[in-house]
């Protein structure tokens, strides 16, 4: 056995859970205690975590999908960047179905070679080398573990010398919509699961605000089922504790420092911006923009983007934004579960078996609240 | 001439070369030959069942097949999970311009060999070719008939709690096979596709026991969309365990590697079976007897009547498991 | 956020390819993002790329400290 | 979403909803609703006959039907040229994505009313998408079952000479229909496909007389391709007069513009028939009654045994027509 | 009834039949007749004219047929440009299965986007129009009745300002064949049926040397049955007669100076020059070639034809030539209905269904002879 | 050589494009090789183009002879 297999270990992790389960019972009061990536939503829904927990306990659900979180403008950007003649779009699979104003990239994926689906931003460059005639947009989303990839992508072009490769914008980063988020009245959190694969590339640094400045147990966790589970013990013992650290519990991984050599790439391409959340709207340098030296690369700039927004006249009647801001839960939307299916998803919440309302909608235990401070 | 014309298409002389040089050639029977609009079939007994699927497979050829294996593996196993011998199978070829005359031989081959392993006849066929660029090489549809015996009666089973859940062997090879082939993934694998024909385990299975509620082959869609389907059509409550499921490393890896649920994946040569309780040791016996059903497993049970499928997960807790949605395709997260 | 498994490198292609090995399937992937990779290590891959070398002794600590755990959790019932 | 996507093809929810949307809303009926892997059907008495057919038609909408009416009526015909009453078609769709969800439809819509006139059932169906640019729309296989009654045996039929042929309506109508709807020639007419059912005139014909030694439909390569096979397969000689044959002028003046020889276009609503000299009225009168054989008309004769077919042209020369050979494309001599 | 029909009347056409077959056995020894037209060859089998003729006329098929003249090497010219990557070869049907030493362009369309059938030449620049990044070649061949439109092509293309549109080069010119066919001395012509769209262009006057500087009836005839079979009649008349005239007997078509707008714009970009011909060899001023100020156009000056003509290697071991020179019968050919069918052709004679080969396999009364004074 | 059949025109587009008509098809026919083209007129079509218009009193002429020498036939016998 591969020593990695022992995260797995079914044995280990139900007594993992057991010890879990009686820690938290012995806290009186509700513990709230959010996952902010994506990837942790996904894997505690896989092991069907939260219904296993004691009723005090709620796993909120962070905006750590880079679906969830892109808005509607941006969807519909890069659509009509798709029906544009010689543009091909090349995206993560992820954001297909995602519905914009009048179309989503699936359908003008259907309607001819406008949207490709890639495995890795590497491969888009490959796209636009193949195919000289055409503009490869890039749909640059994510958070940090992409961004050195997507980095990697412009030096690649950039040495091939194409000048049909482009990203549309909108790479975010982790630690200030955490800021953002321990900062809004509304929201109550008790600790943090911190994304280990952003904490890979940038390392355990950038968090230790939660635990200097506000006083929150914060924990660098695995994705593994083991990992998931220590990680939340390593919260329990912190809190029952009420003391206040960012523990690494993913060192196999995360080092200190992060990827020395991922930041230096991915810090010549890219610099920080202020990036605009769904539901949460615009945080100060909470996203990553093309440095100067690497605007010939931008969508942006190759394209009218005045024209191609002025399209977006109607709205869906999506209330995502409200439901990631918990202002609404999934079934106050009146779309939900008739309009908005995930066969027929009309925002990103019900895109994915894990967004908001999908989960809502299958009667998987959902207890992800998340308030703005509007 | 070494690859596939449009004039292969049109009807002509070319065209009639075609079906004798190969089609006639390897799948030839007395049937086939009358070479008229229609097939007349000799009497059969029973009662007659027909499918239909048509194979758009890319690539044609994979590891442990090809769209021919395939193309009668998948209406042979259609018929017999619906509890039918299966007889004749008519065979629909839509060529792209541009294919290898070779790489057709080879097809037509494989067709014939495991229509000959099925014991069915090819009893019509028809050929057609479009232009480049607007097919996959090869597509084909088959179409059976088969019959089923005075025995055997699937249709008014009827599902309980308590019936057990059974396999004959792990889930997803053939979806995985399929993607692991694939070039823009850059992954390689010692994987198999699992196709292969049913016919004989499943009339193993018939026989072996008076209590199989349904059987089914979990091909797209994969385990999960059959169950689900099984679930909503049946009105159950199915229970997986997720820790007897038999999934191969290589479809655990290639998912992922790739963010795919191997649940998702197709099999197509899997049985799934619907059995009483009491019946399921005798029915895991006869289908551990086949050499296809070597791996079977008892891999969860009906406990409800709430339409849809639950995965208890290694931890204990719970996953409902939704039909396919979404096209499989890597994710990013 | 991201999906990313951890490979074991199996090749050195070049200086920015490498075949990794997880569970019986091999696959390319680009190395320019770690440094001082060699054959026998394991990776993070996350689309396409390497993002970080894992640590055998740190996960092998990791390890150690979920047994404890878990044991204590056999004791304490 | 008014769009086919790969999704529609993967066997899951989108699939399933897009099948009870579409096909079983318009071609709903006891047998397909069964929805299992494989249909029974009820007990049917005669011999029985099966045929399959694809259909690659392009454009798939074209003056006087599309493909959903060309796919039932090309099996119906080959079922009912052979003797056979047709009950059963299954139906395999192959979309490509970014097919309108609107045209198929209209092109289901349309199979459902083919068939219902025809009097057949669709008994089961698959659906398949295959990418953007690797398929032409839609291609539909039809395969077919029907029974013989025991009053009818055209196989064991001898044509000798002195037999007629009798040609239902005048020829190539549908191959010049299609021609003439593709944009790259720049041409038009009123021209209209025959695209028809012909089960009822094959009843009509077959109870008119005990004289019928062979029938067909000449679809693919035409009049001549037709004739040939029949030569070929029978070892006759059949001699056509050029100056009876029927055709239409628009079919004539499209042929002159683009150099291609109305022989050899299709038809797909034309019985051609071989009957004993005696009888050939008696046929001819039967045929004309029916509403699609108005045209009918005897247009050459069984002559000997040398196994090709030749026309008399207007100034008493002779030709031997060869079957189809060449694309049917514009020539420049 | 439009008054063309009237040319179609079966009436007229089997007394006019009746009277030819009157004279024809007035006149003692053997008649020999040639119709350089591939179309007038096809019409002539269409109406199954030959085996009604009596026994001592040959109808003679001449050097008409593009196809059948053009050498070996420019169909192997032809395919390596197609096999070229961003070369599309636009191309008249007739082509596509002419073999060449290892392919047809049949095969190569197969391929991928190579090989294109058109309509018109005028379509092949459509073709260039919309695929810019494609070089489309055009495949030049046939006679004076085509050379018009292949002209216009050009122009059309110059004023499109088209980069990617040229000609593979091997327009033919009647008279001049006609001419070398007259002075072969093992060939004994009584008469010319002349090519009555090849007049259309260029009128009667390139015809008037047969009669002036040969002593032969020549007529110039239309293509249906009646047309045909007035011309034999006037042909015959002649003979009768030992009369040696040019005869129009298609002036309703054909006028004395043809038509002087086409022969303009032919002249303007077109200009004579020596040209290859199957089974002849070169014959002086039987071609035309771009103008200087129109080689821009020419594929010859795209591409390095030595090395493409270099591969020609294999020879299919096809006796055409000598078949077209009348050394050989097609039967003297050890590849005929064996190796060689309509279905599979190894040489061009084979082809079409009108081919000497094809048509001797399938018994139509054939009795062609064309003897080369080599 | 050169398959060309008579079409009638019957509309003229602009000074290049003309539409033309035989047994009930119509074609857009190029009319660049001709002059002076007008509705009613035959021209012969080859390869997309009218190459030549066509002489209606010739025809006439024509017709008129092959009746003369089909009468010829007639009497001879
Ligand atoms: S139910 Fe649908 S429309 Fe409503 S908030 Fe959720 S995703 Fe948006
Ligand atoms: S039989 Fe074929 S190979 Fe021989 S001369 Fe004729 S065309 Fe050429
Ligand atoms: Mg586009
Ligand atoms: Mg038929
Ligand atoms: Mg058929
Ligand atoms: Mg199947
Ligand atoms: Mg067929
Ligand atoms: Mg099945
Ligand atoms: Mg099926
Ligand atoms: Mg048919
Ligand atoms: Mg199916
Ligand atoms: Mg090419």
């Amino acid at each position: 056995m591969n020593y990695l297999e022992q995260f797995r270990a079914a044995k280990i992790n139900s007594k993992l859970l057991e010890k879990l389960q009686q820690e938290f019972t012995v806290v009186k009061g509700k513990i709230k205690i959010m996952e902010v990536c994506g990837t942790h939503t996904q894997a505690i829904s896989k092991i069907g975590l939260r219904e296993l927990l004691p009723s005090n306990v709620e796993l909120l659900t962070g905006p750590g999908c880079p679906i969830c979180v892109t808005p509607f403008s941006y969807i519909d950007t890069a659509i009509s960047l798709a029906q544009q003649e010689g543009v091909m779009v090349a995206t993560f699979a992820d954001f297909l179905k995602v519905p914009g104003s009048n179309s989503t990239l699936e359908l003008e994926q259907a309607q001819g070679p406008n949207v490709k689906t890639v495995y890795s931003p590497l491969d888009a460059v490959k796209i636009a080398e193949n195919n000289p005639e055409q503009e490869v947009v890039f749909l640059a989303v994510g958070f940090e573990t992409t961004a050195p990839v997507i980095a990697l992508s412009i030096l690649d072009a950039q040495k091939k010398n194409l000048t049909n490769y482009s990203l549309l914008q909108a790479l975010k980063t982790m630690p200030p919509v955490m800021e953002e988020l321990v900062l809004n009245q509304y929201l109550d959190i008790d600790g943090f699961l911190c994304p280990g694969h952003v904490a890979s590339i940038i390392g355990v640094e950038p968090f230790q605000f939660l635990a200097k400045e506000y006083d929150l147990p914060a924990v660098v966790a695995g994705f593994e089922v083991g990992d998931i589970l220590f990680a939340l013990e390593q919260i329990m013992e912190m809190i029952v504790r009420q003391e206040a650290k960012v523990v690494n519990a993913y060192p196999r991984v995360v080092e200190q420092k992060g990827n020395p050599k991922a930041l230096k790439i991915m810090e010549q391409v890219f610099t920080s911006t202020v990036s605009r959340w769904r539901g949460l709207g615009k945080i100060t340098n909470s996203g990553l923009e093309l440095r100067p030296e690497y605007q010939e690369f931008a969508a942006e700039n190759k394209f009218d983007f005045a024209s191609a927004t002025g399209k977006v006249a109607k709205q869906s009647g999506c209330s995502c934004g409200e439901v990631l801001m918990g202002i609404k839960k999934p079934t106050d939307c009146e779309l939900f579960g008739t309009k908005c299916t995930p066969s027929h998803p009309l925002g990103p919440c019900m895109v994915s078996q894990e967004g908001s309302c999908a989960a809502y909608l299958y009667k998987v235990s959902v207890k992800m609240k998340l308030y703005s401070k509007e | 001439m070494k690859t596939i014309t449009l004039a292969h298409g049109n009807g002509g002389e070319l065209m009639q070369e075609l079906i004798k040089d190969i089609i006639y050639y390897y799948c030839g029977n007395d049937i086939l030959l009358q070479q008229d609009d229609a097939a007349y079939l000799p009497e059969v007994e029973g009662e007659l069942v027909t499918t239909t699927d048509s194979f758009v497979v890319d690539p044609i050829f994979f590891p442990g097949g090809d769209i021919g294996k395939l193309a009668v593996c998948g209406t042979v196993n259609d018929l017999a999970v619906n509890g039918a011998h299966p007889l004749y199978l008519t065979l629909g070829l839509i060529l792209e311009e541009g294919l290898e005359i070779d790489k057709l031989k080879r097809i037509i081959k494989s067709v014939a060999e495991t229509a000959r392993k099925a014991g069915v006849k090819i009893a019509a066929g028809d050929t057609k070719v479009v232009p480049q660029g607007k097919g996959g090489g090869i597509y084909i549809n088959t179409t059976g008939l088969g019959v089923v015996g005075p025995d055997i009666n699937l249709q008014d089973a009827k599902i309980e709690t308590g019936d057990k859940i059974i396999i004959s062997g792990s889930i997803g090879d053939h979806g995985a096979a399929i993607l692991a082939s694939r070039e823009e993934f850059e992954v390689s694998s010692a994987l198999t596709s699992d196709c292969a024909l049913l016919n004989n385990l499943t009339a193993q299975i018939l026989s072996s026991s008076g209590g199989i509620k349904f059987l089914t082959d979990p091909t797209r869609g994969g385990l999960a969309t059959a169950l689900h389907e099984i679930a909503q059509q049946k009105q159950v409550t199915i229970n997986l365990e997720e820790e007897i499921l038999p999934i191969k490393k290589e479809v655990q890896g290639l998912g992922g590697i790739l963010g795919i649920d191997p649940l998702y994946l197709a099999s197509e040569g899997r049985v799934l079976c619907v059995a009483a309780a009491e019946e399921a040791e005798a029915v895991v016996n006869a289908m551990k007897d086949s050499p296809i059903g070597t791996g079977t497993a008892v891999i969860g049970e009906v406990t409800g009547d709430k339409s849809r499928v639950c995965l208890t997960t290694n931890l204990g807790g719970t996953r409902i498991l939704r039909p396919l949605q979404k096209q499989l395709l890597p994710r990013l997260c | 956020m991201c999906i990313a498994v951890p490979v074991k490198v199996i090749e050195i292609v070049n200086d920015t390819e490498a075949v990794g090995a997880v569970k019986g399937v091999r696959k390319t992937v680009n190395i320019t993002l770690i440094s001082e990779v060699e054959v026998g290590d394991y990776v993070l891959l996350h689309s396409g790329c390497a993002i970080q070398k894992l640590n055998q002794s740190a996960a092998q600590e990791t390890l150690a400290a979920f047994r404890d755990l878990a044991q204590d959790a056999g004791e304490e019932r």
